[in-house]
């Protein structure tokens, strides 16, 4: 299996406007791949047709060789494909722990009697359940907040619980959406570590994220997108000199810009 | 011991020894407290934990009580035997009519059961297919016969809607510590994240549904027990609402909240009663009032219930 | 043919009654996204006083069309007051909490009204004078249209379009359709949000209020809780016109009224309730908008 | 020793309670609406009750035995019956008077039966005696009686060749118009249309359209006033040329009011009402109960519900007993027991035997007029 | 036509979602007749500051002037009715209301909705009066922009704010946005502008604050932003 994602000419309409279009991704094992575009350039979709919360139009999408077009979102996420959301999407009001619990949910084995008489097998499948909850707690640094309800937190411990939980479920893929937004510098490094870390396991991780240096310094491969469509894709230093993405960026609202860009 | 534990023993021993001191006045008062707060509390399975905005929970209530009615008047059963009818009709009907229009949001799915729960107010009062008795209900329901002892006292039903009772929490607690409770929270606090951690949403909530009309079902059968009698307008939708107003009231998914909120509901009326007339203004004005002070309810749920060895050692914050 | 169109005429005129209420849970839900229980007993509530205005100041005597504007006038203030209260003390101050609290809010509102009317005026049935219209029949062609179902319909048909050209061409109107659909770029506008919710609440109880007197006039009998089902019934009417529409809850309302007039006239009056809440979840089940409502995406 | 202690106090007062029981009175409990739709007849009820009772109070009791009349209102619902029945056995009383509807008494009768408690009751549902309880008697007349009488009068008196009947759902009001569906056919009458119609929706008119169509003779209805009054008003604003007949339920002052107009030519079939009852005994208790209650019974209900009681009287004091199996089977011998609604007989079922019944006939000015 | 008077002043504004401070202590100035520019990468509080602005958002510390009055504790609406306009990230048209009643909302808080800002609206933003019937939920991105614009400049404020008003757009689209915004400045209409797209904002504006997770970071003229790289870094990170 080379890789561990296939996107193959995905597209996705709203109304009859193009939100993506004709985009083809391919994510390997252990692989940190970049998403990057200006604001609604249709990232948050593509990763939302990936994990099922929308289904393509066109195209298809294949996780480890099979296809999960349109599959229902806990489908996916039970093969193995995690997320974290952009506007950290945590169960406020639980403790740390149950939120990196939820994670879990596909793993435990329990049946719906276990919900209503507790026996020994349940007692077994909840101890390791909460053994992989401390081991999690333990990789993020976060067992002293184990009780502590997620809404009290800060940005970047909570964006560390995001990210747990999504471990939680031992993904193959991890789909980040802007982990670093609303983090502070010493937060962003932390993360960054982290993320190299998972990458480590061999799990394929994608992301998106607005903080270039983080992108340029941690992405093994970029795609870019504006408008739904890619414009430039490549190891990070290519793409960071490419006009077409200081373009998209930056903008030019004249001719002789283009020249000013990549003079520098 | 945490407080929880705590406030459960101590509300379960002051239960235990009620009959103790209480005058048949009060021991129907009692049961009837008994049977509601087993209803809150499945009803609490719903919606205080899967968070489906049930409007129609008298309807489970009602098929156990005509379940086990039916069974034993027209058909002669035995009372005992009834009560698996009971739990396995309620928990079929429940799934049956929520299958359908799970996946509607709030609003629309409260609607949608407020229609059901009149429907089968409908189908009760017009005594369908001779069985229901039409709008007086069905009478005469005998007393329950266990190893050939009749228990027709007070008192023994007293001590049969206690064990319900026990049994009830027993169930809650085992399901607030596995796979399946936790998934209902998770659904109940964010639906799509709950979806993107590999839970199947619908099945769960047909879970809540079917696991909450079942203890209904049963509290429906010792209510007709208690009172031999079953009519359609103990299952009405304001029957409904009241058991839905209760648990937000008195806080979702909270033990002493759901057993304030039966007791404002269902017992104060009864030791108020030369305020009869004017009860449901004050109730009205409470509910109001409560909304307003305490939006999650007079005793909101609190989180953190994880196994010892992962709480942070005191002292660490 | 004739029973089919006295059928009709029946229908449409219970219809006109549900759509009045039902502009009322239609509005209100519209801006605030909430179900405004207490409406069903505004409703019951304005027959209570419209009866109270009537034996106080004519005793039972019929009445003479100017009469007829005071004592509709007067009601409508009445209630209106009331609903603007409702709306202060018991769902202002949850405007930001959690949905449900405003449910049960709104459900304890409603057995606030129902039981202070039953307070007043006694749980016993309180009577209209029968005579508060003439009791002149108008016969076409062997369908028959009484003086009170004529009023009903014409007043009721004024009234709906009044309203229709109120949302739809006066600036008021714009700025309540702007601030259902978007509440913070209205404020940007400089629109005052709770200014139009106080209106909202004000032309909603007006409709209901008059829904109310017309279901007094025609009906006569007033019980303290029967708001549960005139508001029950246009409630149904509002969703499946598509709540938050105003021409989705006139044609719901209509709609309704002729379906019930139809069931109980040619298929049975024992389950027309059952037939008339099919319908609804089956509107739910495959039109949760409703026939004239939007769907709305959830964003991610 | 604690709880030695305890568990003398318990004895001590279960003793003191005891003591209460066999004090020297009688229970006689009470079970109406007080409150809710039906609180004026329920409260009337009641009044009756106290009225004799104080009566034989002052004359020294019963067996010697002071009465002590128990009310528990059961809002005439079946599930409320069911607990006033409960609360009013442990209150150890030996008869009960109610309900004043037929469904809140059947769902007490078998709490009564099961503790051997006499209960007497004005439901006129046919259903009551269905279960043959030894301890339950009827003290009006059932709608049996009442469905033939109007047969009789529908089909032979006034010749009606098309005949609808309409009903509500409710126990008492479906069973007397089947029973007088029955009764009409029995006679060879013609039955065009039998149909019910639900209670408190008030718009009747697609009922009536429908109805309208066959072009019937008579409408006869079977229900209560709240209904009966408006779906007359709108029969005759839908112009349908019948005559209205209404059953006992129907006589009621709001029956004009919610009619208006259109009641006049109304027909209603009831029992005497108490002001024209012809009896002795019905001079005396009525004045007694005007003076006392500052009013006259709204109906007949609860005067008959008042010779039940003074059944149960003279069956205690005939057997001189309190064995409430012997005062059922005394009353059930009784021969012509001087009632104020009548004589009174009791068949072996439960049952009073022997009706009357009046018919009345609006005129244009509100008062009605005896026609039969 | 700038000249020296302060028309929004800004000190040590901080504002917080559930105890998470998105904004901390920033302080800035609007001169009349400007055109000011908020630069910054996604997440680094620009909405949210123009929110606490316009009245959306309340703040926890620091004082809004606006033309002489102290609007940090005032209402939204009440906003609008001193001469401020808002124009809202992601347009926020109202969908279901035709284009013209668009524009009607935006002139809300003025007695009769003046012929001639219409007409000046149709005139810079033709497509508008194109499609004056149509109802704007079926407008196309740039259209919908467009209109929200217009919307914001019917009530003639002192004071536009606009939000990304080139975000999704097509380059071609963008020029046109661009170009309206120069000419309702020129009109008189002082405008301060949160854009991500630096290089057009920056040949517009007269001035521009760079904002970095809630604080701000660089401030000066355009020509010494544009000059700078401060701007590429903040967007496009550091070469490595």
């Amino acid at each position: 299996m080379e890789y561990v994602l296939e996107i193959k000419n995905v597209s996705k309409f709203f109304s009859g406007l193009v939100a993506i279009d004709d985009l083809t991704i391919n994510v390997k094992p252990g692989q940190i791949y970049g998403i990057i575009g200006p604001n609604g350039a249709g990232k948050t979709t593509l990763f939302n047709c990936v994990t099922g919360i929308y289904a393509p139009e066109k195209g298809s999408i294949k996780y480890k060789g099979k296809d999960i077009t349109g599959m229902p979102p806990h489908k996916i996420a039970q093969m193995g494909v995690l997320r974290t959301f952009q506007n950290i999407r945590l169960f406020k009001e639980m403790s740390v722990a149950e939120n990196i619990m939820a994670g879990y949910h596909t793993k435990s084995k329990q049946k719906w009697y276990h919900s209503i008489i507790h026996n020994s097998f349940y007692k077994k499948d909840e101890l390791e359940s909460w053994k992989k909850v401390e081991e999690l707690m333990n990789f993020f640094d976060l067992s002293d907040l184990a009780t502590t309800p997620t809404g009290d937190l800060s940005y970047g411990k909570q964006r560390k619980v995001e990210m747990a939980r999504a471990l939680a479920a031992s993904p193959e893929l991890l789909i980040l959406d802007e982990p670093a937004a609303g983090l502070n510098e010493n937060e962003t490094i932390e993360l960054t570590k982290i993320i190299k870390s998972i990458s480590e396991m061999n799990i394929g991780i994608m992301m998106i994220e607005h903080d270039m240096d983080m992108v340029m310094n941690l992405t093994d491969y970029i795609t870019v997108i504006n408008f739904g469509k890619e414009i430039s894709q490549g190891v990070p230093s290519f793409v960071q000199d490419d006009p077409r993405v200081i373009e998209a960026y930056i903008g030019s609202d004249d001719e002789n810009d283009k020249e000013d860009a990549n003079g520098k | 011991m945490n407080n929880k534990t705590t406030i459960t023993i101590a509300f379960l021993a002051i239960m235990a020894f009620l009959p103790l001191l209480a005058d048949s006045a009060w021991l129907s008062i009692g049961i009837t407290f008994l049977v509601f707060a087993v209803v809150a509390f499945s009803q609490d399975i719903i919606l205080g934990r899967a968070g489906v905005f049930n409007m129609g929970h008298a309807i489970f209530f009602g098929i156990g009580a005509y379940t086990t009615a039916i069974l034993n008047v027209h058909f002669g059963l035995e009372i005992i035997y009834t009560i698996p009818f009971a739990i396995i009709f309620s928990a079929i009907i429940a799934v049956l009519l929520a299958g359908p229009i799970i996946h509607l949001k709030g609003d629309y799915f409260l609607v949608a059961t407020i229609g059901f729960n009149i429907i089968f107010e409908q189908v009760l009062s017009n005594d369908i297919f001779g069985l229901t008795g039409g709008p007086n209900g069905i009478f005469g329901i005998d007393v329950i016969r266990i190893f050939g002892y009749e228990l027709f006292s007070d008192t023994a039903i007293y001590y049969i809607a206690f064990g319900l009772l026990i049994i009830t929490l027993f169930i809650i607690r085992n399901l607030d510590n596995s796979k399946y409770g936790r998934a209902l929270y998770y659904i109940n606090k964010d639906e799509i994240a709950a979806k993107s951690m590999g839970i199947n949403v619908p099945y769960y909530k047909l879970f809540a549904f079917a696991l909450g009309a079942s203890i209904a079902g049963v509290a429906g059968s010792v209510f007709a027990i208690q009172y031999s009698a079953v009519s359609p307008e103990s299952f009405n939708f304001m029957q409904s609402v009241m058991f839905f107003a209760i648990v937000l009231v008195g806080g979702s998914a909270s033990l002493p909240g759901v057993i304030i909120g039966t007791f404002v509901m269902f017992v104060l009326p009864e030791l108020f009663t030369e305020f009869k007339e004017s009860r449901y203004l004050i109730f009205g004005a409470a509910m109001v009032l409560t909304m307003i002070l305490r939006p999650n309810g007079v005793w909101p749920v609190t989180f953190g219930n994880i196994p010892k060895f992962l709480r942070p050692k005191k002292g660490a914050k | 043919m004739e029973t089919f169109i006295q059928q009709l005429i029946n229908g449409l005129t219970v219809g006109s009654l549900y759509a009045l209420v039902a502009l009322g849970y239609t509005m209100v839900y519209g801006v605030m996204k909430l179900i405004n229980f207490a409406h069903g007993d505004l409703v019951a509530f304005s027959a209570y006083v419209g009866l109270t205005i009537f034996t106080q100041f004519y005793g039972s005597n019929a009445l003479t069309l100017v009469n007829i504007v005071i004592v509709f006038s007067l009601t409508s203030i009445v209630v209106a007051f009331m609903g603007v209260l409702l709306e202060r003390l018991a769902y202002r101050p949850l405007r930001t909490a959690p949905r449900l609290s405003a449910v049960v809010s709104a459900l304890g509102a409603s057995l606030v009204i129902q039981n202070g009317i039953m307070l007043i005026w006694g749980p016993n049935m309180e009577i209209f004078p029968s005579d508060i219209f003439p009791s002149t029949t108008w016969n076409f062609g062997g369908v028959l249209i009484s003086y009170t179902q004529f009023v009903i319909l014409a007043l009721s048909a004024f009234l709906m379009v009044s309203l229709y050209l109120f949302i739809n061409k006066t600036k008021i109107g714009t700025a309540i359709r702007a601030t259902a659909i978007d509440q913070d770029a209205a404020k940007l506008m400089g629109i005052n949000v709770n200014r139009i919710v106080m209106i909202i609440f004000i032309v909603g109880s007006m409709l209901g209020a008059i829904g109310g007197l017309f279901i007094g006039v025609y009906y006569r009998g007033l019980t303290f809780d029967m708001g549960w089902m005139y508001g029950l019934n246009a409630f149904i009417a509002a969703i499946i016109g598509g709540i938050g529409s105003i021409p989705g809850a006139m044609l719901g309302g209509l709609l309704l009224g002729l379906f019930n007039a139809m069931i109980s006239g040619y298929i049975s009056t024992e389950w027309a309730e059952t037939f008339t809440f099919i319908l609804l979840i089956i509107i739910l089940i495959v039109r949760p908008a409703g026939l004239l409502g939007h769907n709305v995406a959830e964003k991610v | 020793m604690k709880i030695k202690n305890i568990a003398s106090a318990l004895a001590l007062s279960s003793v003191m309670l005891s003591s209460v029981a066999v004090a020297d009175t009688v229970k006689i409990g009470v079970q109406a609406p007080i409150t809710g739709k039906y609180a004026n007849e329920g409260q009337s009820i009641d009044n009756f009750v106290r009225l004799i009772v104080d009566e034989k109070n002052a004359q020294g009791g019963l067996l010697g035995k002071q009465i002590e009349v128990v009310t528990c209102d059961d809002e005439a619902k079946a599930q409320k019956a069911a607990v006033c029945a409960k609360k009013l056995v442990n209150a150890g009383v030996f008869a009960v008077i109610g309900s004043y509807t037929s469904g809140a008494t059947e769902a007490a009768q078998s709490t009564y039966f099961r503790n051997k408690v006499l209960q007497t009751s004005d439901g006129t549902s046919d259903s009551l005696i269905k279960r043959k309880y030894w301890t339950f008697f009827r003290n009006s007349f059932p709608n049996a009686a009442q469905s033939d009488f109007t047969a009789e009068y529908m089909v032979n008196v006034k010749k009606y060749k098309k005949i609808v009947v309409l009903s509500d759902y409710s126990s008492y009001s479906a069973g007397l118009g089947d029973a007088t569906e029955a009764s009409v056919k029995a006679i060879n009458g013609n039955i065009l249309f039998r149909g019910k119609i639900k209670s408190g929706v008030q718009n009747f008119t697609s009922t009536l359209t429908k109805i309208k169509a066959m072009k019937p003779d008579v409408i006869y209805y079977s229900g209560y006033y709240t209904d009966g009054g408006l779906l007359r008003a709108q029969q005759i604003q839908l112009q349908i040329d019948a005559d209205f007949v209404g059953g006992d339920s129907n006589d009621n002052p709001d029956f004009y009011k919610l009619a208006g107009k259109s009641a006049a030519g109304t027909v209603l079939i009831n029992f005497p009402t108490p002001e024209i009852l012809p009896y002795p005994e019905a001079k005396k208790y009525l004045s007694a109960y005007k003076k006392r209650f500052n009013m006259s019974p709204p109906s007949i209900w609860p005067v008959t519900n008042a010779d039940g009681l003074r059944a149960i009287i003279e069956g205690v004091e005939k057997t001189k007993s309190f064995d409430t199996k012997k005062i059922a089977s005394y009353i059930r011998t009784m021969k012509d027991f001087p009632g104020i609604t009548g004589p009174f007989n009791v068949r072996e079922d439960g049952e009073r035997v022997g009706a009357k019944f009046v018919v009345y006939k609006m005129k244009n000015d509100g008062t009605k007029e005896v026609v039969k | 036509m700038v000249n020296n008077e302060v028309l929004l002043s800004i000190k040590d504004l901080e504002v917080g979602y559930g105890g998470i401070a998105a904004i901390k202590g920033i302080s800035l100035k609007v001169l009349k007749g400007e055109i000011v520019t908020i630069l910054g990468a996604n997440g680094a509080g620009k909405t949210t500051t123009l929110q606490t602005i316009s009245g959306l958002l309340k703040s926890s510390a620091g004082t809004i002037i606006f033309d002489k009055n102290d609007i940090t504790k005032c209402e939204a609406h009440d906003i609008v009715s001193l001469g401020m306009s808002h124009s809202p990230e992601g347009r926020r048209v109202f969908g279901t209301l035709s284009v013209e009643e668009n524009l009607m909302m935006g002139a809300y808080t003025l007695k009769n909705h003046d012929k001639e800002t219409l007409e000046w609206i149709y005139d810079i933003l033709p497509r508008l009066k194109e499609r004056e019937k149509q109802i704007a939920g079926t407008l196309s991105g740039g259209e919908q922009q467009m209109l929200a614009i217009g919307r914001a400049i019917m009530s003639k404020p002192k004071l536009l704010i606009l939000d990304e008003p080139s975000l999704g757009l097509a380059p071609i689209l963008i020029k046109a946005i661009f170009k309206a915004i120069k000419e309702i400045s020129l009109s008189g209409v002082t405008v301060l502008l949160v854009e991500q797209n630096a290089k057009a904002a920056l040949k517009l504006a007269d001035r521009a604050y760079v904002l970095e997770v809630g604080k701000i970071t660089h401030e000066g003229t355009a020509e010494e932003l544009l000059n700078s790289t401060t701007i590429q870094e903040a967007y496009l990170g550091k070469k490595h």
